[in-house]
């Protein structure tokens, strides 16, 4: 019984001991890591819609609009979009204009293939989602024919996928939840313009 | 004297990778860029240096029965505190780390040193055990990944070393790559010694 | 100011952010804790500690020579049943004394022992054939086939399965074919004893150097027909007739050693007819020196030496002839004067 | 008529055309025999007779030392000149008795029994086993013991092997040619001592006339029947000609008389009819003295003990240079390392071979091609048996078969890479042993 | 020693087959391929075999001469692994494809255990599987034209294609661009089929059309002859059957493993083949038996003495698992092809299946 | 899709797609080190895939139902090695006592389980977000661990079949042990590369 006792209250003594160092540390890193998170969050946005001052909606989707720092006018909005990949979820960035244009994207958290998956990063493959509309996101291997779809990554078709599909799918939300919102029944017209155009 | 061989063991003779095979999942898993092998290595040597002290200095008061989830938890505690204070103080490298510096909890090494180093030697020799064996990991990783950030993406630390006209050969940066690759280096090891 | 960075954060929330993980934790802990004791009663298994330091004080070369399956094996077999302690060749003293210690016994190291071949042919040049042998490189299989492929059924086949054997690489093969044993690193570990199939290999104690090198039961003119180097024993008994010690015994045509009777003196090297016999000390061992002084010319030594190397008359020094004394120090022990030295 | 046969087995050039279309010849009496003490299986013959004693063709020399042992007979007249080590006919050297012929064959009173169908059973055995019978096919096992077995193992079928399967022999093939009756008596002989109520004799497809010949004589008899057997090695050993004939499969480690059968030679059959009818002791067989290098491949009468040198001799000599000499068939036969042998009990052939057919190639690595594994009558991993010997992992090679092998050579026959299949199983049942013997 | 008698262990007779001859008659069966792949696609093929054939040997003799064991390139494994490698890659592949992949299967695959019968999978494909890991892009693109016909080997392609042109360029760069295997495996794929659904117009089903196209007779008579793109060796399977029907007389090959693979695709892709969709064709077996490397894996590779199982009853297991694996990736994977990538799988398969069939003595009872 | 057919395309991705050794670079310590034998290689993967998922099991609760509520998730690593760890030496005793052989021939890597990154992956695995945003619940967190133990056990076992028939062998000597092993690993991951990609 004596050594019951003895074992189980060493170990709850390291446990105890550990954890209260843990706890310490982290109750100052903490909030040092959240306000890094989000100024590499608001860092991100600005890279995609520079000048811009943004105001959060969540809602199904979870976006920003973005508007211009001076004119309040609305230039568009960003959002996270995430898909699994190969590796694991891809998470990325985008920022569409009013007429659901995308101005940039970016993949911001990936555990793809070094080598293939993770070119996804590189400016090279971000950049041509510039300007591209919502049914121009397809990838070229699911019959997309370029320069009107997405050349997919050499040997990462998946990733390519994961990124292209995500950002599909969410724009695809974004339009239903702007379109809903009172605050941007101003828009409607733009978006009736965008149904002629199609 | 002992410290300064404590000290040198663990870079060659015995190198914990390419000697006592330990610690091989994160040698595969970071070795694709020598960036990533060197904060790998270094952030293991640090949490390897702190749980030697630490467990060096507890060896005489942890019962046998309990010894594992002891170093254990001695040792997760080391990592947690590495992750969270990189995450605060010095957020761009632990960008770059993130995902591997919880992978040091499982890394053998560690708890191998732990349990056939630190428990039973002092503290100063301990210390110079686990900066030894942290600088062989790191060291051995770096040569790993060497070559396969050469041979895998043409550049090594982000440097192009082979021209433009080379069509990486990937495999490198992948699973089999890594494998085949340090079976080859172990290879080369055991020929080294064979020759001695 | 640092007090201040420590117990800042410490003092505003203490209660949340510390105190809570660390009695759950803690809980976790305490909880594992008991759970593990509890484990270790309900399944104690008796481990014998010695095994575990046996283990760490064999060598660890699992060669087998104990005659149990590797070091762990015997280290267990030695706790467990009352196996001699003094098994393990690779080890030696070093390793006999630290078991010892450990089982609480004491030590009784086996006077080192190395292999020696007791033939003198075996390599290309130095086999007469029977036949010309097609087929697996090794001994054992080759003697299976119509007696072996060399002409004498008692001698080295030459496919080197004694040198496989050795995992301490301490036989080596010449441009001859000749096998060679490189003491320094026999461990006497009986491989080699056991691999050979003409039983060729035995071990003799380190410290004696005289080997009869031949292991034919052949009769007196067929032995020589038969041997590769024409240096068999014929089986005449000379050498068992010189022995001062009668160490050495003729049976079936063969003569053999009792290294326990042996006193390495090297005499039967120097009268065998066919050289069978080797002496690897010869001419290098100390020769008999008389002291003039005390020498009372008794003539004991001059009688028993058996190379009459001593001379001398009655009641005179005596002198002994260094060429003739082939240092078996018969002498030194019989002088009732402690008059002979070897020097 | 069906053609039988078992699963596995090669296909072997037969190569009997050397010999096949010579008549049985009786070999002139040698100078000197050396009647070797064991020419069986079991333990070794007592001699009964010391240097220097006079003695007559067929009288005893050497007398069974135990139950599973042979009586030995003076092969001619002569004086007793040594008893000492002398080449035997599976190469290695062993104790023989050593007789100088005076050159009259002087042979012991024979009988000729009228009735001899008619002899209780008993006396029939002690006939067989005073004449120093053993197996003729090679094994040598004595046939006293053979057809002995014990009182719960019923014995229904007896089987003469006439299969002959090893290439190149024909002594059997003669023997059947010239004694068909003979053998047909012998193997009646056979039945009755056994209580058999069906007989066959196995004959393989190579052998047409003899298969023919045996048919019609048969005919007549509802329990005797000749079986036709697919032309495949190794078609003549017992377990797989029982199961070609019957279909029943001999348990692994055990003897034919698990499954109710005794299988015998057609030469054991034929010296069966001569000791029971003649009293005639075990002093001659027929041996074929083939292969390429014999200048006149024939079959011989021959006296036991007759040196191989004076039948190669008898035959004409060689024509061209010897590479190899087998004491046997060359399937699995005994290569030796020089024509003093003299010619045991189961010695059916000596097959000679220039040098071109006795070289062998080295072996090369295994290419796990399983020709082996497909050939082998029994059924086993021969390669894997080979590498787990050369690797000394002997429970692998236990497992895979090391102890079921009865070294056919089918497999070391067909290896692409001339693996020494049956040399490394041979090892590995030496060193088996030696495991064994190092347990107790 | 030389003027004594030869002794050696029974038996004492030989079957004249030696694993040289077993080598170079593989090498023979498989040329009639390369005089297809010549034929179709010009001389390029027959480059690239001998540079990989020739890598081989070279790679195989540096490597023995370095180990210091006897130089063994004469029995010819190492010039049928080179070659064999080469059959893996398409005609318009740069040079050093075949040379890279060669090295690698050689050094890694073979040397790196001993040599010859020591590999643990088959080196030939351990090579392309390197290469295609190495060099996706090259390794799935630049496909060379045949002579006369379309890469998809649709029959009338220029007919075809016209009249596809004007309904979707989607599908006109499928049925031009891409091997039979790859046109199927994009049918397979919903979101694709959709898309040239919608360009070609209300009620037409230009999936249908095409996957009937491609598994039509003529289309097949365009397979059986290899009248279109892939891999050298997979050009022709007219040409693989009468290597096969070579090896077979010459019983270097067994019949388990190739009928029960082939036998396994056919049962399956008769079962699963049909896409969404799609009417069923009754052809439709025989385009998946004829299509892509089939024919080459499972008489040339699968085969493999050294990386098949030991037993009989083992390699219908092993032939079983290729099959099923095959068709599965072929179906539902990420490649439009899986003969390669199922037989390495079940090489390292191979000793588990070994153990798992060990076959009982003559006459012993299971214990 | 049933429940049947999740847990098939769970099994296919565990064992196969995604396996743990192979494409995950989890638990290489015990796949390099206890592949020798097949024998020990069974013994081993057993003890794996029951630590896996018991590990999975506890693991889940504790995150659940002590770490989530109080905000607590920084410890997750502490406290799943600590449960870990106090699992497998748990195991060990039982093994110990129970199959004294397995033990033996277990010798040092029933310790090592513990530091097996697999287990520590799998726990942390099972309570990552899924694509959909989605996490485990209890059951198909113990059903993942166990299958990712069985495609542990699966990669050994074949691992250990090709080790024994190269025992056989005659492999150069520098090649022997670890390195061999290690490229046998490159050409098993090579060789399952042809599930990379599949839909199921």
């Amino acid at each position: 019984m004596k050594m019951f006792l003895q074992l189980g209250l060493i170990l709850l003594a390291f446990c105890m001991v550990a954890t209260a160092l843990l706890a310490y540390v982290n109750s100052f890193t903490k909030p040092r890591i959240e306000a890094i998170k989000l100024k590499e969050a608001a860092d991100a946005r600005n890279e995609l819609i520079p000048d811009s001052e943004f105001e959060e909606i969540t809602g199904d989707l979870s976006y920003y609009i973005a508007r211009d720092k001076t004119t309040k006018e609305i230039k568009g909005y960003t959002f996270t979009a995430e898909q699994i990949g190969y590796g694991g979820p891809v998470k990325t960035m985008a920022a569409v204009d009013k007429d659901f244009k995308i101005i940039s994207i970016k993949v911001i958290q990936q555990t793809e293939t070094p080598g293939l998956g993770t070119n996804a990063t590189l400016p090279k493959f971000t950049d041509q989602f510039k300007g591209k509309t919502l049914d121009q996101l397809t990838v070229d291997k699911d019959g997309g024919v370029p320069p009107n779809a997405i050349k997919a990554l050499t040997g990462a078709t998946i990733t390519t996928r994961a990124v292209a599909n995500a950002v599909k799918a969410s724009i695809d939300k974004l339009r239903a939840s702007v379109s809903q919102s009172p605050e941007t029944a101003a828009l409607s017209d733009s978006t009736a313009a965008l149904e002629v155009a199609k | 004297m002992s410290f300064i061989k404590e000290l040198t063991k663990g870079i060659i003779k015995e190198n914990p990778i390419f000697v006592i095979v330990l610690g091989m999942c994160p040698t595969l898993a970071t070795s694709t860029s020598v960036e990533n092998a060197l904060g790998m290595g270094m952030a293991a040597t640090f949490v390897l240096v702190c749980s030697n002290i630490f467990i060096s200095l507890i060896k005489n008061i942890t019962p046998d029965k309990i010894r594992i989830p002891v170093y254990v938890v001695v040792i997760a505690s080391f990592v947690t505190i590495v992750d969270l204070s990189m995450a605060a103080f010095i957020p761009d490298l632990h960008k770059s780390l993130g995902l591997f510096i919880p992978l040091i909890v499982v890394n053998c090494i560690i708890l191998g040193r732990a349990e056939a180093f630190a428990n039973k030697n002092n503290v100063l020799n301990s210390i110079a055990d686990g900066i030894g064996m942290g600088l062989g990991f790191t060291l051995a990783l770096s040569v790993v990944a060497t070559i396969r950030e050469i041979l895998g993406n043409g550049t090594w630390l982000n440097i192009k070393v082979l021209p433009e006209t080379y069509d990486p050969m990937l495999i490198t940066l992948l699973a089999p790559g890594a494998f085949i690759t340090l079976g080859f280096l172990m290879a080369l090891m055991n020929m080294l010694k064979e020759k001695k | 100011m640092i007090a201040l960075v420590i117990f800042l954060p410490l003092a505003t929330n203490t209660m949340s952010t510390i105190v809570l993980p660390v009695i759950i934790l803690g809980a976790l802990g305490l909880v594992f804790g008991l759970v593990l004791a509890f484990a270790a009663k309900v399944f104690a298994v008796k481990i014998d500690e010695r095994v575990e330091q046996i283990i760490a004080a064999l060598p660890g070369a699992n060669c087998g020579a104990c005659g149990q399956a590797g070091c762990a094996g015997y280290a267990s077999s030695i706790v467990e049943s009352d196996t001699p302690i003094n098994l393990c060749a690779p080890g030696g003293a070093a390793a006999v004394e630290k078991i010892a210690k450990i089982m609480g016994k004491t030590a009784s190291a086996q006077t080192k022992k190395i292999a020696q071949y007791h033939c003198s042919s075996g390599g290309f040049n130095n086999t007469k054939w029977k036949y010309a042998y097609q087929g697996i490189e090794s001994c054992k299989s080759a003697v299976n086939i119509a007696d072996g492929p060399n002409l004498c059924s008692w001698g080295c086949v030459g496919y080197n399965d004694c040198q496989k054997a050795c995992v301490f690489d301490a036989i080596s093969v010449d441009e001859q074919g000749m096998r060679h044993i490189d003491a320094a690193k026999c461990t006497a570990c009986g491989a080699c004893v056991a691999a050979c199939p003409r039983k060729l290999i035995m071990l003799i104690p380190e410290t004696k150097h005289v080997v009869i090198n031949c292991s034919s039961k052949a009769k007196m003119p067929l032995a020589k027909q038969l041997c590769g180097t024409e240096k068999p024993c014929i089986g005449c008994g000379l050498c068992s007739r010189k022995c001062p010690v009668q160490a050495i015994t003729v049976e079936g045509n063969l003569a053999r050693i009792d290294y326990a009777k042996c006193i390495d003196c090297g005499l039967c090297a120097t009268v065998c007819p066919t050289k069978c016999i080797t002496d690897s000390k010869a001419g290098k061992r100390l020769k008999a020196e008389i002291e003039a002084e005390k020498c009372i010319g008794c003539t004991i030594c001059a009688k028993i030496c058996p190379t009459q190397a001593i001379s001398g008359e009655l009641k005179q020094a005596h002198a002994v002839n260094k060429d003739a004394c082939i240092g078996c120090e018969q002498c030194v022990g019989k002088c009732p004067k402690k008059a002979i030295n070897m020097v | 008529m069906r053609l039988q046969t078992f699963p596995g087995g090669v296909h072997p050039h037969d190569e009997k055309h050397f010999s096949a279309s010579a008549p049985i010849t009786k070999a002139p009496l040698p100078a000197k025999v050396a009647i070797h003490l064991s020419q069986h299986i079991g333990s070794p013959s007592t001699p009964v007779v010391s240097v220097g004693d006079e003695v007559l063709t067929g009288q005893l020399i050497a007398e069974a030392s135990g139950f599973v042992s042979l009586n030995q007979h003076a092969s001619i007249s002569g004086k007793v000149t040594a008893i000492d080590r002398f080449p035997h006919p599976c190469g290695t050297s062993s104790l023989a008795i050593q007789i100088t012929g005076d050159g009259q064959d002087k042979w012991v009173e024979l009988v000729d029994e009228p009735n001899f169908m008619d002899l209780p059973v008993s006396e029939m055995k002690n006939r067989i086993a005073a004449a120093g019978i053993c197996g003729m096919g090679g094994a040598g096992f004595p046939t006293f013991v053979k057809l002995s077995p014990p009182e719960d193992k019923p014995i229904d079928t007896v089987i003469l092997n006439g299969v002959e399967c090893e290439p190149f022999l024909t002594s059997d093939y003669r023997l059947m040619k010239e004694k068909a009756k003979d053998i047909i008596t012998g193997l009646k002989l056979i039945m009755k001592i056994v209580n058999a109520r069906k007989g066959y004799i196995g004959i393989e497809a190579n052998k047409p006339d003899v298969i023919k010949e045996m048919e019609k004589l048969l005919s007549s008899e509802a329990n005797l029947d000749v079986v036709g057997l697919k032309l495949r090695y190794p078609q003549g050993a017992e377990k797989q000609l029982i199961y070609a004939a019957t279909k029943r499969k001999v348990p692994a480690g055990g003897l034919p008389m698990a499954v109710g059968v005794v299988v015998q030679n057609v030469g054991t059959a034929f010296a069966v009819y001569e000791a029971i009818r003649y009293k005639k002791p075990l002093i001659e067989r027929i041996i074929s003295i083939t292969g390429s290098p014999v200048a006149k491949p024939q079959n011989l009468l021959a006296r036991i003990g007759t040196p191989f040198a004076e039948l190669v001799e008898f035959c004409g000599g060689t024509k061209e240079r010897v590479g190899k000499i087998i004491s046997g068939g060359p399937m699995m036969g005994f290569a030796l390392p020089s024509l003093d042998a003299g010619m045991g009990k189961g010695s059916s052939g000596l097959v000679l071979m220039n040098e071109k057919q006795a070289r062998l190639n080295e072996e090369g690595n295994c290419l796990r091609c399983a020709r082996c594994v497909d050939v082998c009558p029994m059924n086993l991993l021969p390669s894997m048996i080979a590498a787990a010997v050369k690797y000394k992992n002997l429970d692998m090679a236990v497992q895979a078969g090391l102890n079921d092998c009865m070294k056919c050579g089918s497999c070391a026959y067909v290896c692409p890479a001339q693996i020494k299949l049956v040399q490394w199983i041979d090892t590995g049942k030496i060193r088996y042993a030696e495991a064994q013997r190092a347990k107790k | 020693m030389k003027d004594k008698y030869i002794v050696s262990s029974a038996p004492h007779l030989h079957d004249k087959t030696t694993t040289k001859n077993v080598m170079w008659n593989v090498v023979i069966a498989l040329s009639p391929a390369l005089v297809f792949a010549v034929y179709y696609w010009g001389f390029r093929a027959l480059l690239l075999t001998l540079l990989g054939a020739v890598s081989a040997v070279v790679t195989e003799a540096l490597i023995q001469k370095l180990r210091r064991v006897p130089v063994t390139v004469s029995d010819g494994s190492a010039f049928l692994t080179g070659m064999l490698l080469s059959y893996n890659i398409n005609a318009g592949a740069p040079w050093w494809m075949p040379i890279m992949g060669s090295v690698f299967a050689i050094a890694v695959g073979k040397q790196v255990f001993g040599g010859l019968g020591n590999n643990p999978v088959n080196p030939a494909l351990l090579g392309r599987a390197f290469l295609l890991a190495s060099w996706p892009s090259l390794m799935t693109s630049g496909w060379l034209k045949p002579k006369s016909g379309a890469l998809s080997g649709i029959a009338d392609p220029d007919a075809i294609a016209m009249n596809l042109k004007a309904l979707s360029p989607k599908a006109f760069d499928l049925v031009t661009g891409a091997t039979p295997l790859k046109v199927v495996q994009t049918l397979r794929d919903s979101s694709f089929v959709a898309s040239i659904n919608a360009d070609a117009g209300e009620g037409i089903d230009l999936a249908n059309r095409i996957f009937t196209n491609i598994t039509e007779m003529d289309a097949l008579k365009n397979l059986f002859w290899g009248n279109i793109g892939g891999c050298i060796g997979e050009v022709s399977a007219f040409a693989l059957l009468l290597g096969a029907a070579y090896l077979l007389y010459k019983n270097i090959i067994e019949w388990r493993i190739p009928l029960f693979y082939i036998g396994t695709v056919f049962v399956l892709s008769f079962i699963f083949g049909p896409i969404k969709g799609a009417g069923f064709s009754p052809m439709l077996p025989f385009f998946h038996i004829f299509a892509g490397g089939l024919m080459l894996g499972a008489f040339f590779m699968a085969t493999d003495y050294t990386t098949s199982p030991l037993t009989k009853n083992g390699r219908i297991i092993f032939a079983i698992g290729c099959g099923l694996l095959t068709v599965v990736i072929r179906f539902v994977g990420g490649y439009p092809e899986g003969v390669s990538y199922s037989i390495l799988f079940m090489n390292v398969m191979t000793p588990l299946i070994d153990k798992l069939t060990m076959p009982k003595a003559f006459g012993r009872v299971k214990k | 899709m049933g429940f049947l057919g999740q847990l098939f395309s769970m099994a296919i991705a565990a064992i196969l797609i995604q396996n743990f050794v192979l494409a995950r670079f989890l638990g290489l310590c015990p796949y390099l080190g206890v592949s020798k034998k097949l024998d020990s290689a069974f013994g081993m993967g057993m003890a794996v895939i029951f630590v896996m998922t018991m590990a999975s099991a506890f693991c889940y609760i504790i995150y659940q139902y002590l770490l989530v509520p109080y905000g607590l998730e920084y410890l997750q690593t502490l406290a799943f090695i600590l449960t870990i760890a106090a699992l497998v030496q748990f195991v060990e005793m039982v093994i110990q006592k129970n199959s004294p052989a397995l033990y033996k021939s277990l010798g040092v890597y029933l310790p090592l389980i513990t530091t097996n990154c697999a287990v520590l992956g799998v726990a942390i695995l099972n309570i990552t977000p899924l694509a959909d945003g989605s996490r485990y619940n209890f059951l198909w967190s113990v059903l993942n661990g166990f299958l990712s133990g069985v495609g542990f056990t699966f990669v050994l076992l074949a691992m250990a079949g090709i080790r024994e028939r190269l025992e056989l062998v005659d492999m150069p000597k520098s090649m022997r042990g670890m390195p061999s092993g290690l490229i046998l690993a490159g050409i098993m991951a090579l060789a399952f590369y042809g599930f990379m990609g599949m839909k199921i």
